[in-house]
């Protein structure tokens, strides 16, 4: 047996479980049909299919999935030199400042801007 | 298996991309075609890297994909701008620019 | 991490040097088979949300992929910047646009799909040819002493990172700058007017002509049961203003139905209910029924 | 830990940064940086006078670092990344001066008269009520100014990169911040926003080519630096299939920026779409920038294969020359004939790279400061001559200017003849010195196209000024606006510069030559 067996075994025990329970559901689930079963419950909407012009996501959250990039790419980048840090020492710590001085200044401009205000 | 086989796949993917960027005309699809090619030039840039024992071509392929999230920001965002001034993302429809 | 560190030696103990061994071997077949396939499912899928999960397939392969070439660390960022974030962001963007938005794959210019076709076969013998003249039989130097040489791959990436290539490290901020400003600049707008305070928005509230309590709630009796109903008015009239406004906006608001009219008739006169009912059982008792179980209190 | 069972990490060496060195660089990004926390500390009212402030005074303290640079301070920096040599210096100082005109005719605000040639807020729906409020209350897109810095630092860094990895990054940080300037403009919006699509999607498509280009070349040479580079293709023979396919796909990255045929497709959408300042802006600057970049990887990086890509680099030169000139020929509209005639003028500028001489490499640099500034200064003029509703861009409408304002006329058909290489302006020298190193360097088919080529470029050319001077108004005839002294002195530059190496060039060819060759 080698190194990728485990992996392979992961894989399959993940694929299986979820190939289970899907049809584990299916069969031994009580199937009782009725109309008022495929309405919506109290709150909801009735499911009809959506028109154009509805059922999408409005754009203001696109600045909210930005940041997110952003920041995320900033962790990818602080990893390597949080595992570095002993050895990259100053010089490390003052190219790591300059790079997050930089994402604050997008921070500093998104919220001035109300970029983060979320109504 | 030859190692050449990555260098195979990362040809084979990059051509995918290139031919789906000709074919389709939906704009967010045609930016994931381009997404593609990025994707098969950084595995030939990994399978380079190991081919001459430095890790310079994976430095490489992380800042490709550093670069390839801001190309996608940028991207959409001009996507999203132009659908929601023509409720259409579509790379042929009525185009003005055509002579 | 340290799970991490000890799985990036486990794999880079693996191919030193040397032909890739079985377990590459097989790892490669099954991933380069299914990132081929989201490759070209991505193209030939005529909905760009199937696209958009083809694709991700690929990148998740092309992530196994890289940790088997000993970069575990380009892997991790595989899926935590692409298949995460970028793909979480098309994904987004598609929201936005509309998810039945689908493209007709109906050619715009004519022979165009044929000639990509030719295009692509012969750009990829080109790569081909190019990249297997060049390899064919090359053996990999592996990146056994590389990975080692400052302990761990990511120790390795860091490295190089802030030192040769300390600029483009730099330089990165300045693209990442770019696309948050973009961003900004092409979808936030800006309130022209300053945001209204509490005092104001109740004010308005209790202003000539607006509700200053609850809007009548929706019609919600015993067979419906969904908002898009509306409520009905001791006189037998609509509410329209039960339902809520997107609803009536987007035309989703229907009428109150016959039959709760017909009914709230009856009980006002205190008659006993005995329309036919043109939707078969109601909720409640039907659920027994229509299954045929025994019904129980 | 992992830690005890490996070997003692190697010590790092930290690279030495050569902060004089990379002065301009840094200050036109820092003060790209500065422009962004303006943007988020300053009131809107305050902004425009700030930005302008930081803006010029950037570009203006990076232009006379460039020139101060002392002779010492020269080589191969950042870790070998970087190379600040003559050519790299004289390519950012030409990249400086367009720049700062160009920035001047994007400050103008007196020709339309909502105000500046973009829009109140480019995030505002086209003709909303939110939109016209803007206006009214004279708002203004003021990240304008960042994001122009931002790709000039690009541009200054994408023709000193020494290194694919920095090629490709400069090629980013230059090409985002466009991609998103061309859709922001304040007329004809969804015209503006399409050539951004364009441009954006082509743009992404070509510098993926050129990723899958950098990456054949360092599987070939094992190395990113363009020194090692070289070393691969003089040492190392065999890997034919690798070293086509890598320097085909890296060429067609760069000659894209370059708007070469047959990548040219997306220029005159763009220059037509994109609002005309940042036209002009993409037009001189972004040429320079690519042919500067295109100069050194061929001339650096690839120099030991020019046998490899001379014979097709001759045969894109007379195509695009070609090309270039006949499909402006057949276009009535003013800012898509400046774009056809800016695809022709790629073709000449190649056939001074393709001639891979340092006559060759000083003639192409000339070249690109001449065509810079006249093309800023042309895009200026095409700005103030405007109908009811905006830029009068179709031909017909140029008709009779002569006669209603002499002096503009005058000044365009100066820029014309100097795009057509008319003696006594900059464009002949320019074209003098290219065609002078391409004949030298065997290439007399594509000299004797060139030549072809600027016939018929004189003719449509020739044709406009007729039609300035000679032709009766029309009724709609176009008002032409008299910009603030922001504009005039871009205009005044252009004229100058124009003139100047036209009439006393020896000076600006000596300067060229005496830059070359490039260090590696």
């Amino acid at each position: 047996m080698n190194v990728y067996t485990p992996i392979l075994v992961l894989g399959i025990l993940a694929f299986g479980f979820a190939l289970f329970s899907v049809v584990v559901a299916g069969i031994t689930g009580p199937k009782r049909y009725n109309r008022a079963r495929l309405d919506a419950y109290e709150c909801g909407i009735q499911p009809t299919p959506q028109p154009m012009g509805g059922g999408r996501f409005p754009v203001k959250y696109y600045l909210v999935a930005m940041s997110f990039i952003i920041f995320d790419i900033e962790l990818v980048f602080l990893y390597p030199w949080a595992v570095m840090v002993d050895d990259l020492g100053l010089f490390g710590l003052v190219a790591m400042l300059v790079f997050l001085t930089n994402l604050i200044v997008v921070y500093a401009y998104e919220w001035a801007r109300g970029g983060l205000e979320w109504d | 298996m030859n190692p050449t086989n990555y260098l195979v796949l990362s040809a084979i993917l990059f051509s995918i991309g290139a031919a789906g960027v000709l074919v389709r005309r939906n704009a967010i699809v045609v930016f994931m075609c381009i997404e593609l090619m990025l994707n098969a030039s950084n595995l030939a840039f990994v399978t380079f890297a190991r081919m001459n024992g430095t890790l310079d071509g994976q430095v490489v392929a992380f800042f490709v994909m550093v670069v390839a999230a801001a190309e996608v920001v940028v991207g959409l965002a001009i996507i999203v701008t132009i659908f929601r001034t023509r409720n259409s993302a579509s790379v042929d429809e009525p185009n003005l620019l055509r002579l | 991490m340290n799970a991490l560190a000890n799985l990036g030696s486990v794999v880079a103990a693996g191919p030193i040097g040397v032909e890739p061994d079985t377990g590459e071997t097989v790892t490669f077949w099954v991933c380069a088979t299914l990132a081929v396939l989201g490759g070209l499912g991505m193209v030939l899928s005529r909905k760009a949300v199937h696209s958009a999960l083809f694709i991700a397939l690929t990148m998740i392969n092309l992530a196994v992929l890289y940790i088997a070439q000993d970069a575990l660390f380009l892997g991790m960022v595989q899926i935590i910047v692409y298949t995460g974030a970028v793909m979480m962001l098309f994904v987004f963007v598609l929201m936005v646009v509309g998810v039945d938005a689908s493209d007709s794959l109906v050619e715009t210019l004519k022979g165009q799909r044929l000639l990509a076709g030719i295009a692509f076969v012969g750009f990829l013998g080109l790569l081909l040819a190019g990249v297997v003249e060049a390899f064919d039989g090359v053996p990999f130097v592996g990146l056994e002493a590389a990975n080692t040489a400052q302990g761990t791959n990511v120790e390795g990436i860091g490295a190089l990172i802030f030192t040769r290539y300390l600029l483009a490290f730099e330089v990165t901020a300045a693209l990442l700058i770019t696309a948050a400003v973009g961003a900004m600049v092409l979808t936030h707008r800006e309130r022209v007017e300053p945001r209204k305070s509490q005092p104001e928005l109740s004010t308005e509230r209790f202003a000539p002509g607006r509700h200053p309590v609850n809007k009548p709630s929706p019609g919600v009796y015993a067979r419906n049961n969904a908002v898009s109903m509306p409520a009905l008015l001791p006189d037998g009239s609509t509410a329209e203003d039960s339902v809520p406004g997107p609803l009536r906006v987007r035309g989703d608001a229907r009428e109150a139905d016959l039959l709760a009219l017909a009914e709230a008739e009856h009980l006002s006169a205190h008659e006993a209910v005995t329309v036919d009912d043109p939707y078969g059982p109601g909720p409640g008792q039907t659920d027994r029924q229509a299954s045929g179980e025994e019904s129980r209190p | 830990m992992v830690h005890l069972a490996v070997p003692m990490a190697e010590t790092l060496t930290f690279p030495s940064l050569q902060y004089r060195a990379m002065a301009p660089i840094l200050i036109v990004l820092g003060a790209a940086v500065l422009g962004v926390v303006v943007e988020a500390l300053v009131p809107q009212a305050a902004r425009r006078a700030v930005q302008l402030a930081v803006t010029l005074g950037g570009l203006a303290t990076a232009l006379v670092f460039v020139v101060a640079t002392p002779g010492s301070e020269l080589g191969v920096v950042a870790g070998g990344t970087l190379a600040i040599d003559g050519p790299g210096l004289f390519l950012q100082m030409t990249i400086l001066v367009v720049a700062i005109a160009a920035m001047l005719v994007v400050a103008e605000r007196r020709v339309d008269p909502a105000g500046d040639a973009f829009a109140p807020r480019a995030s505002s729906l086209v003709g909303s009520g939110e939109e016209q409020e803007q206006t009214r209350r004279g708002w203004s897109q003021t990240e304008v100014w960042p994001l122009s810095l931002f790709a000039v630092g690009g541009m200054l860094l994408f023709v000193t990169a020494n290194d694919l990895l920095i090629l490709f990054l400069a090629l980013e940080v230059m090409s985002l911040p466009l991609y998103l300037l061309a859709g922001m403009a304040r007329r004809r919006r969804l015209l503006s926003q399409e050539a951004a699509m364009k441009y954006f999607l082509l743009g992404s498509f070509a510098s993926a080519f050129l990723l899958y280009g950098s990456a054949m070349l360092f599987g070939y040479a094992g190395s990113l630096d363009f020194a090692a580079i070289a070393d691969a293709f003089r040492d190392k023979p065999g890997q034919l299939g690798l070293q086509v396919i890598g320097l085909t796909l890296l060429g067609a990255g760069l000659l894209f920026k370059a708007a070469a045929v047959p990548f040219h497709m997306w220029a005159p959408d763009v220059y037509q779409g994109a609002p005309t300042p940042i036209t002009g802006f993409m037009a001189g600057a972004v040429k320079v920038a690519a042919f500067g970049a295109l100069l050194r990887v061929m001339y650096v990086a690839l120099g030991g294969a020019a046998w490899e890509w001379q014979p097709a680099f001759w045969v894109i030169a007379s195509v695009t020359m070609l090309v270039g000139v006949v499909l402006a020929v057949t276009s009535s509209d003013i800012k898509r004939m400046l774009a056809y005639s800016s695809v022709a003028h790629a073709g000449f500028l190649l056939l001074g790279v393709v001639a891979f001489s340092t006559a060759g490499l000083s003639a192409t640099m000339f070249y690109l400061l001449a065509y810079g500034l006249t093309t800023v200064g042309a895009f200026a003029v095409v700005m103030l001559v405007r109908g009811p509703s905006g830029e009068a861009g179709h031909l017909s409408s140029w008709a009779g200017l002569g006669r209603t304002s002499p002096v503009l006329a005058g000044v365009f058909a100066l820029f014309l003849l100097a795009l057509a290489g008319i003696p006594l302006t900059s464009g002949f020298t320019a074209k003098f010195g290219v065609f002078a190193a391409a004949i030298e360097a065997g290439g007399v088919w594509p000299v004797i196209a060139a030549v072809v080529a600027s016939a018929i470029s004189a003719f449509f050319y020739l044709k406009v000024i007729v039609l300035m001077f000679f032709a009766r108004p029309g009724p709609d005839a176009p008002a032409v606006v008299v910009p603030s002294l922001l504009t005039t002195t871009a205009i005044g530059v252009a004229v100058v510069a124009t003139l100047l190496l036209g009439v006393f060039p020896q000076a600006f060819l000596d300067l060229a030559s005496g830059s070359t060759p490039f260090l590696r």
